[in-house]
């Protein structure tokens, strides 16, 4: 018992030790793990934006379907309110037939003419979605045109919902898989900065083992020591990219107000977290890994 | 006990050892001697299982030490204070921290620790520069550190490879009494040592090796100059 | 002469035994460089991409301007032939009278007997532009309005337009934005994996320097490890680009096959010897520099 | 000529070297000796514009070398052979590429820079080494190989410090003839020691130094070992 608390001591004075005594490989492999940290906080942020700003697009692409003349009001409203609570669905707007003629005055203010010598408004009342998730326009579409008694017709502007399906997909892949990559890259390169920095000391360990030092005995203080590397890159990083955010963010969300972007607090102190804690548990399984080969003495 | 059965040892492809066959009492004294390249420094690493042998048997106290794994392994070396002829200091520590690491090793208080420390400095007049970093100091200097570190945990078994090298004659009779006073309270000594002076002057047991192997084995040595 | 040949010699003789000598170390910086030039050129090809989507769907919006029933047909014509020749427009397309009764009709098939009690066709004769660069839409617009003997209304979805503006605006400022500081992320690590090889190696940096050796001596086999390290991580990196992009790029025309996608090895065949260029130049300054402060001895 | 006027040296504080005036003619062989941190190493560093000094004045052929910049430094150092206390290997290079670094950095032809080092691995009887790394050598086939190198680029000075270390006592005295040799050839030579057989036995100048001065200077020098 007395034992293992003088260990710990021991192990924390020692990585601080070493931490400072081999400043020059310590701070690279902090700034190392900060920049790369920092890269895929980034990443990750931007890749979230660009989710966001293509599912927003997306948004303005709709569906109208033309109400009938003779469709029963309380069927219509029914409809509405069943699409309203769909999920992928983001808003429901039902234009009127005298919506809909104003809406074609204004468009064609030079030909009101033409609407005034009909009898009565030819314009067909409607109801237009806008969706969050354009994916299932083609099945709601079909839905809907099976209630015949209601709509006359279904109108799906295909080639832009399918343009902005390809691209949304397409973005969402390209970014899932430079996330995992990139993760992967920050993962590998932070661990062979790790590497090489225990591979400079690797006649330290084989001292420390022939003077009687047990595995765990070396190991605790390169483990401590790849921890604070990890946490204390992960920091900066953490620190650089909520300055970013509080930064840029605003100005961002000014550029492109329309667009609901995520700039709020807890995301971003999530993803802080989250960094941090990557470069803790990087850090110290890098050390504990790079350091094992050279305990075989 | 140290025994030694027909060991042999190569470094890829090249014989260090060859059929060596030697056995030292508890708590006996001898010195190592021969020219360069005789293979003292690889017969004391073969003891402190450093390097792995290729044929015959190595027992101390009794136990293969081939067969010696993991824990034991640690637990084999503690029993052991070795001082290396390349110093191998961790030039990342301070003297203190070199010299008491063989303590810490073994979990000992820090208090228990810079006791032995202070002790053992002062007995190799090293205190004063306890806070220098291993490239701070001379070459004797650094030599008597790897000394203290080799006998601070008063080891069952010392191994000593050219403990005298770089050291002023004068200190290199203080330290050779000094192994003399540790010898007297039962540790096993080996010495390996090119300083013919103290040899001569010791007139203790020589293993004169040449070539890998063992040519002489004399209970009352001497360290033939010509 | 004759001694700078040798020292050539040595030189590269030099350098090879160095790289290989210290292999953990270099394979160490060679994979480390190669894998932050993949996350480079990736980045670029993908930044590439998206900008290019982004533009694509910008395309799709358009100007409509409606031509006036009494608009002289060369006047229609020039206008026309102008638009084409206008940087930023994509696509120009005459809709004349018939065609936008056709596709009156086509959209509302119930209705046609509206129009069919009308004496005339009521609807105008329209241009329609499609966007290679929206930004210039607004502008543009107010020119053809000048034009009153021609059109009667020019029409801008103005939303649309802004909000693609706006999108391609930011994500063309990210993407560039977090080029350039890939970029720097990418250079920074190779050097500074590059400098904790060579600090590992200081030693033999002095020893050198006290046996007699120029500056230039030291240097050499380091500037040559480290053009190495960067062309050997580049060509890597290169390689697997090319790899990367006849596999994927095919499948990604594919799927949004109405976007001009540059996969065309022209592009791929720069980017690489773009990148094989980065790693030369990194490896060898990034060498020179780090083995800079040790000469000083 | 080595000149040293009042040449005073602290390491952060701790004075290595206090007022040391001393003078080497041309030619001359001289022991340097003193107990362990008298400041030997320092002196010899000094001489080879490794370490600065604080105060005082250091000639070499008339030049005052704290004055030496840049490729005169180079210059200036091709004319000084040392041999390390620490050895100092390339621990990436060979017996051979380590022995003929110093004629390589001159830029001497391959053929011309194998020679040499044959010849002189054949004269520290490490030839059959020659294309081993230095950890693969005993601890005194290293020191014979940074004696080597410092021989083979024939220089003006012949800086040693303690040549013998780890050196079996037969081969250290055909060593010493080996730098008397050298020395006959005009090379001045300063020997940093421990070794008394030796500088007892050949009788020549004896500088000895302690706590950074130099306490005597003897034209026919004894080591006084008690
Ligand atoms: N790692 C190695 N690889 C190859 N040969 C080695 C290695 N280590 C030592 N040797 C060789 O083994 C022989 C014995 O070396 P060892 O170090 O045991 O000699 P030693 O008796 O201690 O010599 P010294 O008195 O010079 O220290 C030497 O010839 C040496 O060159
Ligand atoms: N870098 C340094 N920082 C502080 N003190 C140093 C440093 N280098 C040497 N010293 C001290 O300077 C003094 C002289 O050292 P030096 O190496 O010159 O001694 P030496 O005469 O060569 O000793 P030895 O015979 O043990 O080799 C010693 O007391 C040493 O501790
Ligand atoms: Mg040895
Ligand atoms: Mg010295």
């Amino acid at each position: 018992m007395k034992t293992s608390l003088y260990s710990l001591r021991y192990v924390l004075g020692s990585a601080v030790n070493g931490l400072w005594r081999n400043r020059t490989m310590s701070i690279g492999a902090i700034i190392t793990t900060t920049i790369m940290l920092i890269t895929l906080a980034a990443f990750l942020a931007i890749n979230d934006t660009l989710n966001q700003m293509v599912s927003a697009l997306g948004r303005k692409s709709n569906l109208i379907a033309y109400v009938r003349d003779d469709a029963r009001p309380s069927d219509v409203t029914r409809i509405i309110r069943d699409l309203q609570g769909q999920s992928g669905v983001a808003e429901v707007v039902f234009v009127t037939k005298e919506d809909a003629l104003r809406i074609f005055q204004e468009r064609f203010t030079d030909q009101t003419d033409v609407i005034d010598i009909l009898q009565a408004n030819p314009l067909p009342a409607s109801v237009e979605l806008r969706m969050e998730n354009p994916a299932i326009l083609p099945s709601l579409a079909d839905e809907l045109r099976e209630l015949s008694d209601t709509f006359e017709t279904v109108v799906v502007p295909l080639d832009v919902v399918e343009r902005l399906i390809a691209v949304s997909n397409v973005s969402r892949v390209a970014g899932t898989v430079m996330v995992i990559a990139l993760t992967g890259v920050t993962l590998f390169v932070v661990v062979n900065t790790i590497r090489v920095a225990v591979y400079a000391r690797r006649q330290e360990i084989e001292i420390m083992k022939l003077v009687g030092a047990t595995d765990w005995f070396v190991r605790g203080p390169f483990i401590i020591e790849g921890a604070f590397i990890g946490v204390f890159g992960a920091t900066m990083a953490a620190g650089a990219m909520v300055a970013l955010y509080a930064q840029v963010g605003p100005s961002i969300t000014q550029i492109i107000s329309f667009l609901p972007i995520n700039t709020n607090v807890a995301y971003v102190r999530s993803l802080a977290l989250f960094i941090v804690l990557v470069g803790l548990v990087v850090g110290s399984i890098g050390s504990y890994f790079s350091v094992r080969r050279y305990l075989a003495v | 006990m140290i025994v030694l059965q027909g060991v042999s040892k190569t470094y890829e492809g090249f014989t260090a050892l060859s059929n060596v066959s030697v056995s030292i009492a508890r708590g006996e004294f001898a010195f190592l001697i021969g020219t360069n390249g005789a293979g003292k420094t690889t017969l004391l690493r073969v003891l402190l299982r450093e390097e792995p042998f290729d044929q015959g048997v190595v027992l101390v106290n009794g136990v293969d030490i081939s067969t010696i794994r993991g824990a034991s392994l640690t637990k084999f070396r503690r029993k052991i204070g070795m001082v290396f002829q390349d110093t191998r200091l961790l030039p990342n520590a301070t003297v203190s921290e070199n010299v008491g690491l063989p303590l810490k090793v073994r979990g000992r208080s820090n208090r228990d620790v810079s006791m032995a420390v202070n002790e053992v400095l002062k007995r190799v007049a090293l205190l004063e520069k306890a806070s220098r970093f291993p490239k701070q100091l001379s070459g004797g200097e650094q030599r008597k550190v790897a000394l203290a570190r080799a006998i601070i945990s008063r080891p069952e078994i010392l191994l000593c490879d050219e403990p005298t090298d770089s050291i002023n004659p004068l200190h290199a009779r203080e330290i050779i009494e000094l192994l003399l006073d540790i010898n007297a309270d039962g540790v096993t000594t080996l010495v390996a040592t090119h300083d013919s002076d103290i040899v001569n002057d010791l007139r203790r047991r020589v293993i004169r090796m040449d070539a890998g192997g063992v040519l002489e084995d004399m209970a009352v040595g001497v360290f033939n100059t010509s």
